[in-house]
């Protein structure tokens, strides 16, 4: 039982961090002592937060890397607008249709994700890499010919443009391809957005530290082993893959309830790469890790706004030293070294 | 429709050459050097401010630009690469995005966002066969493509080097025991893949004249799909792949939906990987048990 | 030349002072009018005043109508103006446009006279809705008072309507979407929205018989393009102009036109409608020439730029022809001056969205000088930004405020933010802009 | 408990695979009763762990028939093989590195442990309960080498002898009825071995399972196996005894003759 109580112990830091960020900003909030800059990216971070732990139950947790998840984020969020504007007049309780949205959201992108999944995860590493990319950019492509609008009648389809619609006078266009969707009502609110984030760390904390997040990690760690243990690799990796996607829909749907437009071309390679940095940055398999990384890269490029020529510059070279730290050995032990010498040497000064 | 095949025949040649780049590295490093499209970018860019701020002739621009690209893709693998060659395969992919951002950033830096118009490298006129009319520049990709092709095939076949390559590609630690200098084969490796992705460079901005740091990460992406098409590591897989793969996206255009080309495109990789995981002409290999 | 000079260095002089006593009244308690200090500002460099504008006439396009003359209606204060756009990653060409446009426009306003002044704050917004969002609550952060942006249609539509409910007065140069405007009363627009465009490029063909056959490409990705797109087929089904063929490309496919240009020609189209940027035109050119397919391009404002395209060959863009408020080849004294000052300062001949964002400065700055002039005055320092917001829409909206810009004459607004200009058309010939 | 069960257990009949026209295995018999401990030798290169692939079915067979406890395992994986019944070590250690010692123990209970992914992530009381047993199974499991102290380290930080020692109780945690034992003694010393071959009993006493394994060391060969089967080029030349191995001339010649020069 030491066991289970030492990675419940992580777990209920993880919750407590969330809280006290929460109470913090929510305190701030209210006195009215947080910039206007601040207070309007607390969702966003929120979202990226939810992002990141999505993509490190996929790249850390089960081992695979995938560069499609913004789409996922992108059908979460097109679908939880559709439902959320659709049902404007009928459910007049934001919350709920709120809460309607994002679980349409993740369940639709769950959908994606078994889609995807299924021929997918046949596939290994820079295959599957490279397929989930070209999936996110399948969809980024689809959801620029989508167009979807509402009337009395109910949603209309289309795939060429807006005018074949054929709607009825009165009708609203609700996504309208590359435009995207359009005056969409903002509902997210910041406390929904923490909620949702411990929903999900509480989801993916529990998964991980069961049966089947135990088996998950075992085919990241070595495949064959996993098989001769008598362990379904797909149905471990789709399980995986599949409620990664969900989280990202569900985050997608927060996202873009909180903002009056969203379009396709937001959910593109960059945003996936983006979420990657999160995860690799705060430390593969790292889910607090990648929740502070996500939280600390969203504020940071605001608070320095005059270096935005050198932001994705930093982040590149970052990525790739911190790929070669933490994987090569010489690396490791030069870092070690230098750490030890500067340890010892302070040390010595005090002394 | 035979215009649309020329089309996609020279579309295809110029996937086919950056494939090549892609293929020769994935079969000696076992990586997918995802920054092999912004290595296009930078042959790009050098042709063109050699040609266009210097005036140099067009052959010379070339050449600069073979050798510049060759240096970055030795120094990209000594400096990003080989530190990693033990890591796993998730470490290398990382790695190698972050050297593409890189790039594109380092290129953002110096030459701004702003749009370049690319100088026509290929000042002949264009070919008339009755009806149909190839361009001069489509010629020239096409012939290019099949020449590099050869040269590459009877260098791996029959040099010493291109022997040190392909053991180096069957088993690393082999090929060492047998004195073959596995670093130099792979930075040789590196070289070539970069100096072909140079004249692809040259010819994808001829063909299609507009120079921006992002230009090349669209065709790098589709060249390796292209790559993983034809059986990723087959010299002939990658040009056969290039051409199919040109040739669908132009088809795709014209008799589907030029809306959903793109898509179209790389639902046919994924097809092909769920048909044939080891693609047209690749190889099965078991993992060693 | 030497009074200029003599009122640049007397405004130097006024905005040190100003700044001095200005520094407290520029926090938020600060009331309207109520400021003492202010008023004496206001009331000593009368004379300063109406010498500049007399001097720099051929640049403020008489922003203010003449009815209301005299020292009393004078516009005092600093206004805290902010600018979103991409200045940065692939859009940055036009955010920076933007910032560069507006920048020049506040210099000469602030050369105008002592009283008063605007500081400029231009963000990034990476052409991003969330990103532009930051920027615009930066910006609030700062003290901004009303908003010149946001460059790009998608990120306009996220920052208008934060702005609306926050009563944030807005004004874009350049993002051309109806939904940019449409349901918010604080956004204006100075561009030509999109179905303005797309159904005036519509009736333009087809009132000067331009084509038989018309075929279309635009971009599927692009927001701009599409709506236009639109509005095109729209106006062109009901007015009968005979559409054979459309395709699309999307920014990931901006590379290969020839499926498209060969499905124009065979279908026979002698014009193709280009409702898309000059990159992807000029590389549609480009094609179709080494196809030997000449048929007449038009564009839209989009196109504007095409000739400063850096390596273009200028022979290919002969013949275009495109609606277009502003043409950097423009030889009246506004344009002239504002293109040498542009080309001083970045070093390129301007585009359309410098003079539209050159045109928001000053419509903003008239429409101040419009509420002074018929309120006795009137003191930007310290007004919150709610006030300002109402004071600018009701002006706007007034049909009698009307501006002349570089970009068109005589632009007024309806009260739902479009703007009435006069669109343009201009043709390219022998590598420059000549209007129709 | 040393009571001898003779019914077989496992009957393999000309097995064979082909590698790209090449043949690997031709002709592979063996059958293996209840409890018996059988070794498979031969020299580098033999085909030994090509058939623990074949029976595990990570390589499906060209041709042949395996038969386990009276079920034709054709047209089964990996996977169903394991559930069948066959549990495997690898001769180059394949552990879940980043695991603990105990959850690679659990791993192998994961098909004898009862709960779904909602019961675990709601943590329902089945959750509770399953963890619990599978836990105590876990230690016990451990606790046939000394090894339930090791329980929360990480699997890839255990030195090499315990890492193997640990892929034996991982095998053993699947319930098999056949453990296939790849060199089992790899890398360890005189003592650990004579220790290892007492456990290998034990085990067997223990469990009443079958155990195949493939080893180089004689000692260890000889000393626990009942039946031996000598492999050379694919084929089996030579079966019987350990006496009966030991003084079979052509297993001499192709295999201890020739490692006694080398020696």
């Amino acid at each position: 039982m030491k066991k289970i109580s030492k990675s419940a112990r992580s777990s209920f830091i993880n919750y407590g961090i969330v809280l006290i960020f929460f109470l913090f900003f929510q305190i701030m909030l209210s006195t009215g002592k947080l910039s206007n800059s601040l207070s309007g990216q607390l969702i966003p971070i929120c979202t990226y937060v939810i992002m990141a732990l999505a993509l490190n139950l996929v790249v850390g947790i089960s081992g695979e890397l995938s560069l499609g998840h913004a789409g996922f984020m992108s059908v979460g969020a097109f679908s939880g607008v559709v439902v959320a504007t659709a049902l404007k007049d009928v459910i007049t309780v934001s919350p709920i249709r709120l809460i309607l949205a994002i679980v349409i959201g993740a369940v639709l992108a769950a959908v994606a994700g078994t889609i995807i999944g299924i021929p997918v995860l046949r596939l290994q590493g820079d295959y599957l890499a490279i397929v989930t990319l070209a999936f996110g950019e399948i969809i980024k492509n689809v959801l620029n010919c989508l167009y979807i609008g509402a009337d009395s009648k109910g949603l209309h389809f289309s795939m060429k443009d807006g005018n074949s619609l054929n709607m009825e006078t009165g009708g609203t266009v609700i996504i309208n391809g590359p435009q995207g969707a359009l005056g969409i009502q903002k509902i997210s609110t910041f406390a929904a957005a923490i909620i949702l984030v411990l929903i999900v760390l509480f989801i993916i904390q529990n998964l991980v530290n069961s049966r089947a997040g135990r088996a998950i990690k075992a085919i990241r760690d070595n495949r064959i082993a996993a098989e001769s243990c008598g362990l379904n690799i797909m149905k471990y990796k789709m399980m995986a893959f599949v409620l990664s996607a969900a989280i990202a829909g569900a985050a997608g749907a927060l996202y873009a309830l909180n903002y009056s437009t969203v379009v396709p071309k937001k959910f593109d390679f960059n945003t996936s790469i983006l979420v990657l940095v999160f995860v690799v940055l705060g430390g593969i398999g790292n889910l607090r890790g990648s929740m502070i990384a996500a939280a600390i890269l969203t504020v940071l490029p605001e608070l320095l706004r005059q270096f935005q020529d050198y932001r994705m510059l930093v982040y590149a070279i970052v990525l790739i030293l911190v790929m070669i730290i933490t994987n090569n050995s010489k690396a490791k032990d030069l870092l070690g070294r230098v750490g030890a010498k500067i340890f010892k040497k302070s040390a010595v000064q005090k002394g | 429709m035979l215009n649309y095949l020329i089309n996609g025949i020279s579309l295809g040649s110029v996937y086919a050459i950056i494939a090549l780049g892609y293929t020769m590295v994935y079969g000696i490093a076992k990586m997918l050097n995802f920054a092999h499209g912004d290595v296009i970018m930078v042959g790009g860019y050098v042709a063109f401010c050699t040609t266009s701020y210097l005036g140099w002739p067009v052959i010379p621009a070339v050449l600069l630009s073979i050798f510049v690209c060759m240096v970055l893709g030795i120094v990209i693998e000594r400096l990003a690469y080989k530190p990693l060659r033990a890591a796993t395969s998730l470490a290398v992919l990382i790695t190698a995005i972050g050297v593409s951002y890189f790039l594109q950033n380092v290129a953002l830096l110096i030459w701004t966002s702003n749009p370049k118009v690319f100088p026509n490298m290929v000042t002949l006129p264009s070919l008339v066969i009755g009806d149909l009319q190839i361009s001069s520049v489509a010629l020239v990709t096409i012939i290019a493509c099949i020449i590099i092709m050869i040269v590459l095939t009877l260098f791996t076949n029959k040099t010493k080097m291109g022997k040190a390559m392909r053991a180096v590609s069957e088993d690393k630690d082999a090929a060492q025991l047998m004195g073959i200098n596995v670093n130099a084969t792979i930075s040789l490796t590196f070289a070539i893949g970069s100096g072909l992705a140079a004249i692809a460079g040259v010819l994808l901005c001829s063909a299609y004249p507009t120079l921006m740091p992002t230009t090349g990460s669209m065709p790098g992406i589709k060249a390796f799909t292209a790559a993983v098409f034809g059986g990723i590591g087959s010299i002939p897989g990658a040009m056969l792949g290039g051409i199919l793969l040109g040739i669908i996206e132009i088809f795709g255009k014209a008799y589907i939906s030029t809306q959903l080309s793109d898509a179209i495109v790389f639902s046919v990789l994924i097809i092909i990987l769920l048909v044939k995981p080891t693609g047209l002409l690749g190889k099965k290999v078991n993992e060693k048990v | 030349m030497k009074k200029k000079l003599l009122a640049i260095l007397l405004t130097t002089a006024m905005v040190c002072s100003l700044t001095a006593c200005g520094g407290d009244s520029a926090g938020s308690t600060a009331d309207t009018g109520s400021n003492t200090a202010a008023d004496t500002n206001a009331a000593a460099p009368a004379d300063t005043n109406a010498a500049a504008p007399a001097d720099n006439a051929a640049d403020t396009n008489a922003a203010a109508p003449a009815d209301n003359a005299g020292g009393s209606g004078s516009l005092t204060g600093t206004l805290n103006l902010g600018v979103i756009g991409p200045l940065t990653g692939p859009a940055a060409l036009y955010g920076n446009a933007v910032d560069n446009g507006a920048a020049i426009a506040v210099e000469e306003i602030n050369a105008l006279s002592s009283d008063f002044k605007i500081e400029l704050n231009s963000q990034d917004d990476e052409h991003d809705a969330e990103k532009s969002v930051n920027a615009y609550n930066n910006l609030k952060d700062w003290g901004a008072q009303a908003i010149v942006g946001c460059v790009t249609t998608t990120p306009c539509v996220a920052v208008s309507s934060e702005a609306y409910s926050d009563r944030m007065f807005m004004l874009t140069p350049s993002a051309s979407a109806t939904s940019v405007t449409e349901g918010k009363d604080n956004m204006f627009q100075l561009c030509f929205s999109d179905p303005n465009q797309g159904s005036a490029s519509a009736t333009y063909i087809s009132e000067n018989n331009l084509a038989e056959k018309v075929a279309v490409i635009y971009n599927n990705s692009d927001a701009y393009s599409t709506g236009i797109y639109q509005t095109f087929q729209a106006e062109a089904d009901s007015i009968g102009l005979d559409v054979v063929s459309v395709t699309t490309f999307t920014d990931d496919t901006a590379n290969d036109f020839s499926v498209q240009l060969t499905e124009a020609q065979n279908a026979e189209a002698d014009l193709i409608f280009l409702p898309i940027y000059y990159t992807p035109a000029s590389l549609i050119m480009q094609q179709a020439a080494s196809m030997n397919y000449a048929p007449t391009m038009f564009g839209v404002d989009g196109m504007d730029g095409i000739l400063s395209l850096e390596g273009f060959d200028t022979s290919l863009a002969e013949g275009v022809m495109l609606l277009t408020p502003f043409s950097a080849d423009a030889k009246d004294d506004a344009t002239v001056s504002f293109v040498s000052k542009y080309q001083a300062k970045a070093g390129e001949i301007p585009s359309q969205f410098a003079a539209d964002a050159y045109d928001c400065a000053y419509a903003i700055y008239a429409a101040l000088s419009y509420y002074a002039d018929n309120n006795g005055g009137y003191n930007v320092d310290g007004v919150d930004y709610t006030e300002l917001c109402e004071i600018l829409i009701s002006v706007f909206s007034d049909s009698n405020f009307s501006v002349d810009g570089i970009t068109g004459a005589g632009m007024t607004w309806t009260a739902n933010g479009e703007v009435n200009k006069a669109p343009r058309a201009v043709v390219i010939e022998n590598g420059e802009y000549v209007g129709l | 408990m040393s009571e001898k069960d003779n019914r077989p257990i496992l009957e393999v009949s000309h097995l064979g695979i082909d590698f790209g026209g090449l043949t690997a295995v031709d002709d592979f018999n063996i059958s293996l009763a209840k409890t018996e401990i059988a070794g498979l030798i031969g020299p580098n290169g033999a085909g030994k762990t090509t058939i623990f692939n074949l029976l595990t079915k990570v390589y499906q067979p060209s041709r042949g028939k395996i038969v386990l406890d009276d079920k034709d395992t054709n047209g089964m994986n990996t996977i169903q093989v394991n559930r069948a019944g066959i549990a495997r070590t690898f001769q180059n250690i394949r552990l879940f590195d980043k695991l603990t010692v105990e959850d690679n123990v659990k791993i192998g209970l994961h098909n004898h442990t009862e709960y779904n992914m909602w019961s675990g992530i709601f943590r329902l009381p089945k959750y509770w309960n399953e963890e619990k047993r599978s836990h105590e199974k876990a230690l016990e499991l451990l606790s046939i080498f000394d090894m339930q102290d090791l329980a929360d380290a990480t699997a890839g930080s255990l030195p090499y002898g315990a890492q193997r020692r640990l892929e034996i109780v991982r095998a053993l945690a699947t319930e098999p009825k056949v453990l296939l034992l790849d060199e089992p003694a790899a890398g360890m010393n005189p003592s650990e071995t004579a220790e290892l071959m007492e456990n290998i009993r034990k085990i067997r006493d223990k469990f009443q399972i079958a155990v195949l394994l493939i080893e180089h060391d004689m000692n260890l060969v000889m000393g626990i196996c009942e039946g031996i089967a000598v492999l050379n080029f694919g084929k089996i030349i030579a079966k019987g005894t350990p006496s009966q191995i030991q003084n079979n001339p052509q297993v001499i010649e192709a295999y201890l003759g020739k490692k006694k020069e080398a020696k």
